[in-house]
């Protein structure tokens, strides 16, 4: 640049980090603040999830596995309520379980939050298993019977105490399993356990993870796939409960606005640079 | 010893799980079931030998009192903290996740917040990020561009206001136009991954062993 | 008050993270400290409680037939713990190491196969002429998607001719996914953002209603 | 013509396919509606009583009863209950159970894995024999490798090589690894300095072995620095801080982040981006790609990463990979296209009213994955 002659290209392509960071940091606040509210569009792919909730029975059992930790639970936790409210509102059985030792806590906490709202009664409506290391280990034994890692649950007590588990043994007596998923474990139960026992999955994922999840949803690999915040609000107006996801939506619309028109700009400068610098190039030949 | 058993130990046991995935037939399927058990306590092992490292680490920062070792020490609070909270709710219930319990109050104020935030950083980073590294520089970077900016814009709600088919196309996008690439790519992952542990079984590769 | 005192806390510990917008400071590496100590101490009651505890030792007390069995992992378990001894002996842990290898490597061969590249090959096979039009484009993009990335990621060839078309146009669809997961996880980290700063006004300064 | 069916409710049980024995399954078929609960009872051979064995679900209608032993017959009886009435159903032939040597339903499994890895085998062997006759096509990222360390040398600044933050039991460590040697050989080379930076102390260890040795062979033993090979820390966020600083710090002029990587890839490529750095970039990690092509110079996509540290290396047993990968290719495309046309046609023949093309074309299409139902 010739010295601090500064025109607009240069401006627009080098605005402070500081600035961005506060338009992003007012972009979620103040629809926060103001508290609007948005109504999402259901997507194909959590309209099949909810259908494969939909279509169980109330005598049936679902595993839910608490697949994330306090770093992911703005995206994953609304949904754990969602769906609990969905299957505990059907009189659906729930087993939980964890694979990401850290989710142990947030998965507890949601599951007994919502068994409350029902009324639900431990050990007879829904049971925590709590947490075993050795992820795929644990997945394939399990198809064989659920005693060999979990002989006892969360709180040390031996699982054959509780009247639900009287009947259940493997994933056989499983209808459908629901993945929380910010890490590898999703393809984990994809490969280990839809393929192995031919197991009903749904996912519902981070929004890093769900392109690539997408692939498994076409080959039919699993059923349905609820993808981030925008995933949870659509089931949360699917069950016709509104909650933290679709709290979040505004800030959500905001923010991706905000960050859109900086890269606008950022590519408006882009071209305005590049067509000095031919400028300057075709100039200096003149010289 | 220190080469020729471990990779027995790695073929041996390699073996066993391939073997008994096929072969039903006692023993082999009770084996597979017996090894799973051995590695995922085995495997809790080499959790201790992580948590030791960085122990170690800190140790010798406030040792050497190099610099910034005073931060060292906030490890140890930190560690000392959880590990006191952690044994006083061992001792006082049998499960001490359970919301109400010392352990779990911990977890609530400490980890909670500091995780979840560390993550959170990363809206204005990659704010940042597109900002500044997002140019349609040649084709490819243009359609990496234009894909972004859809899906972004048609997974809101502000994209349904914009224009009510955003929504279908961003859909479109992820569940037909996408799947070719990603399939290709984890196919390609995939067998990767599926020829190095042909080499890991059979002993050809051992960079794991220095 | 014991509620109260601990939103406070949380509160302080997550503007302290949020210092780090401003340059690694003092105020971020004490949380960052606090955190990664924590986190490491929280590991070790998790394999206490629940692999130690629950699948070593309280078989072995109830004396369940096949608890001998246990000496085996146990075994290896402490081979692993031999890193901790000079460099002598420490080699003693790759026996436990190549233990865990050969079983991650037989699992992921079967995994990768059974669970991936077959479902996958035979979700790519796909009539096109379904009697709806609209099936049938989808269907062909995906097939095209498909088969031209293979081909970019064909490396023992020269790229020439044909096979170069292809490869050009595998690297156009593959930007496109990239691109539309670049979005997908923009829209993720904003929604990490969203998570705290609820936190924040509802928990902490209960300017709005707290979920 | 309509035909009025009254469909009724029956049984069927027989020895559960490809398992180790002890469990017979048993299938209900036309489950009455309403029924609340389909109660299943056993009659061993010989005796007089029926046991009750437990429920069926409902929304299986199957039940694999895991109480037997292999070689007695037994004989089945289900009562489905609705609010009105008792539908009883028997079976009307002992059944026993027996287990099975081969899993017959992993057929498919068991070829592709055969094959691939007999097709490796023999391309590591060829490989062995002759190590120049193998090509594989030379990557755009692998030739900036050379000028970049060049660049960063000219500008006399170091290079800043981060590993990822994964074991090294990971296929794209292990890669990263092989990289490293190249880059080290020409940081020893043109007499610059490498910095590495580690998450976890096993790769620490096996990157100090490997730059020593490049350093060793480039004829400069004495120019490597082990301090410059250090562990820094296995906490994620810790070690993205840490490598931040040291962008921010050392300022190199050329980086690689090469390995699998989390969500801290961001933080990482957007500071070396921010410092004008020449950024290449590789890793197996599909979720992180987005950001490394939006802000890096090169990228090894994926695969790639395989293919570069067997082009570099000309190890016969990474080349064998490779090759065998690509025969694999070959092989999936080619299936892809004779299933596609044989698809297409099959569904051209069922629009037309005859599907028993499209029958065989299922009947493929399951022996090559299964799926849930």
């Amino acid at each position: 640049m010739n010295e601090g002659k500064k025109d607009l290209s240069d401006w627009i392509t080098t605005i402070n980090r500081e600035i961005i960071y506060t338009i992003i940091g007012l972009a979620v606040i103040i629809p926060i603040l103001l508290g609007i509210k948005e109504k999402v569009q259901i997507s194909p792919a959590v309209k099949s999830a909810y259908e494969s909730i939909e279509s169980l029975n109330s005598t049936d059992v679902i595993l839910i596995s608490i697949d994330y930790d306090p770093a992911s639970m703005p995206e994953l936790q609304p949904m754990l309520k969602a769906i609990l409210r969905h299957a505990f509102g059907k009189e659906i059985k729930v087993i939980m379980m964890v694979f990401w030792p850290l989710g142990l806590p947030i998965g507890t906490e949601g599951l007994e939050e919502v068994a409350g709202e029902f009324g639900k009664v431990y050990g007879e409506d829904y049971i925590n298993l709590g947490y075993r290391p050795g992820d795929r280990a644990v997945m394939i034994d399990m198809g064989r019977e659920i005693r060999n890692f979990f002989r006892t649950d969360v709180n040390d007590v031996l699982l054959d105490t509780y009247p639900m588990m009287r009947d259940i043994h493997n994933y056989n007596d499983i209808a459908l399993i629901v993945g929380l998923e910010a890490g590898r474990w999703g393809e984990y139960w994809i490969q280990y356990v839809g393929s192995r026992y031919k197991q009903r999955i749904i996912l519902g994922v981070t929004g890093v993870m769900a392109a690539e999840t997408y692939p498994y949803l076409h080959s039919g690999q699993i059923e349905g796939l609820i993808g981030g915040l925008k995933g949870a609000a659509e089931y949360e107006t699917l069950i016709g409960r509104p909650g933290f996801g679709l709290t979040g939506m505004a800030a959500q619309s905001w923010a991706h606005i905000a960050i859109i028109v900086f890269i606008i700009i950022g590519n408006i400068g882009y071209f305005m640079t590049r067509r000095k610098e031919r400028r300057f190039r075709i100039e200096g030949r003149k010289e | 010893m220190k080469k020729r058993v471990p990779l027995l130990i790695t073929f041996i046991t390699g073996f066993i799980i391939i073997v008994s995935f096929f072969v039903p037939h006692r023993p082999f399927g009770q084996l597979e079931t017996e090894t799973l058990i051995w590695y995922a306590i085995i495997f809790a092992f080499t959790l201790v030998i992580g948590v030791d490292s960085l122990v170690r680490l800190h140790i010798k920062h406030i040792r050497k009192r190099k610099k910034g070792w005073w931060y060292s020490i906030v490890f140890f609070a930190g560690f000392f903290y959880c590990l006191t909270i952690g044994i006083i709710s061992l001792i006082q219930t049998p499960n001490i996740f359970q919301p109400g319990t010392v352990f779990f109050y911990g977890y609530e104020t400490i980890l909670i917040p500091l995780q979840a935030t560390m993550f959170a950083l990363l809206a204005f980073f990659v704010a940042s990020a597109s900002y500044r590294a997002f140019r349609a520089r040649n084709i490819e970077a243009t359609l990496l561009l234009i894909a972004a900016v859809i899906v972004m814009i048609g997974r809101v709600p502000a994209g349904y206001k914009l224009w009510p088919k955003l929504p279908v196309i961003a859909n479109w996008i992820f569940d037909v136009l996408q799947i070719g690439a990603m399939r290709g790519i984890l196919i390609g992952v995939a067998l990767g991954a599926v020829a190095m542990s042909l080499r890991l079984i059979l002993g050809i590769e051992r960079t794991y062993l220095s | 008050m014991l509620q109260i005192i601990s939103v406070w806390i949380a509160g302080g510990l997550t503007l302290c993270i949020f210092s780090f917008l401003y340059g690694d400071n003092p105020v971020y590496k004490f949380a960052e400290h606090l955190y990664v100590g924590f986190s490491a101490a929280y590991w070790l009651i998790y394999v206490w409680h629940f692999t130690i505890k629950q699948m070593v030792i309280n078989p072995i007390v109830a004396r369940e037939p096949g608890a001998w069995m246990l000496i085996i992992p146990l075994f290896f378990g402490v081979l692993m713990l031999s890193r901790w001894l000079p460099e002598r002996y420490s080699w003693i842990s790759r026996w436990s190491i190549a233990f865990v290898v050969g079983i991650g490597a037989g699992i992921i061969a079967i995994g990768q196969t059974q669970g991936l590249l077959l479902p996958q090959l035979r979700a790519t096979i796909l009539p096109l002429a379904t009697g709806n039009w609209m099936t049938n484009v989808n269907n062909f993009l995906v097939i095209i998607g498909t088969v031209s990335t293979l081909t970019y990621f064909y490396f023992s060839r020269r790229e020439t001719g044909l096979m170069s078309k292809f490869s050009r146009l595998g690297i156009g669809f593959i930007m496109i996914a990239l691109g539309a997961a670049f979005g997908y996880t923009i829209m993720a980290r904003i929604s990490l953002l969203i998570g705290r700063i609820i936190f924040l006004f509802g928990d902490w300064f209960h300017i709005i209603k707290p979920l | 013509m309509i035909f009025l069916l009254i469909l009724s409710f029956t049984i069927s049980a027989k020895d559960t396919p490809d398992d180790a024995g002890g469990s017979i399954t048993i299938n209900v078929y036309n489950i009455p509606e309403g029924t609340e609960q389909i109660e299943l009872y056993r009659l061993t051979k010989g005796d007089t009583l029926f046991e009750e064995v437990g429920l069926i679900p409902i929304f299986k209608g199957e039940l694999d009863d895991a109480t037997v032993t292999d070689g007695v017959l037994y004989l089945y009886k289900a009562t489905a209950l609705t609010p009105d009435t008792v539908y009883v159903a028997e079976i009307k032939e002992f059944a026993s159970s027996s287990p099975e040597w081969f899993n017959k339903s992993r057929t498919s499994v068991l070829l592709f894995i055969a094959l691939f890895w007999v097709v490796i085998l023999v391309y590591i062997q060829l490989a062995k024999k002759n190590p120049e006759g193998l090509f594989i096509r030379k990557l755009p990222p692998l030739e900036a490798m050379d000028e970049a360390v060049g660049r960063a040398t000219e500008m006399g600044k170091p290079v800043l090589y981060v590993p990822g933050i994964e074991y090294i039991t990971d296929a794209g460590t292990l890669a990263s690894i092989t990289i490293l040697a190249k880059v080290g050989r020409k940081v020893a080379e043109y007499e610059t300095r490498i910095i590495n930076p580690h998450f976890d102390p096993i790769v620490m260890t096996t990157a100090q072995e490997t730059l020593k040795n490049a350093f060793s062979e480039a004829g400069r033993p004495d120019a490597f620095n082990k301090d410059d090979v250090f562990y820094l820390t296995s906490e994620q966020f810790g070690f993205a801080a840490g490598v931040d600083g040291i962008m921010l710090r050392e300022r190199p002029g050329a980086i690689f982040l090469q390995g699998y990587f989390y969500a801290e890839s961001l933080i990482l490529a957007e500071t070396g981006y921010s410092i004008g750095a020449i950024q290449i970039a590789g890793t197996n990690a599909t979720t992180q790609l987005p950001f490394f092509v939006a802000a890096c110079d090169y990228v090894l996509l994926g695969e790639e990463m395989f293919a570069a540290s067997a082009y570099i290396s000309k190890e016969p047993r990474l080349l064998g990979s490779i090759k065998g990968s690509d025969l694999a290719k070959s092989v999936l495309l080619v299936l892809i296209g004779v299933g596609v046309i044989f698809g297409t046609f099959a569904a051209i023949k069922n629009v037309a009213g005859n599907p028993v093309y499209m029958e065989i074309f299922d009947r493929i299409l399951e022996f090559l994955a299964r799926t849930a139902e």
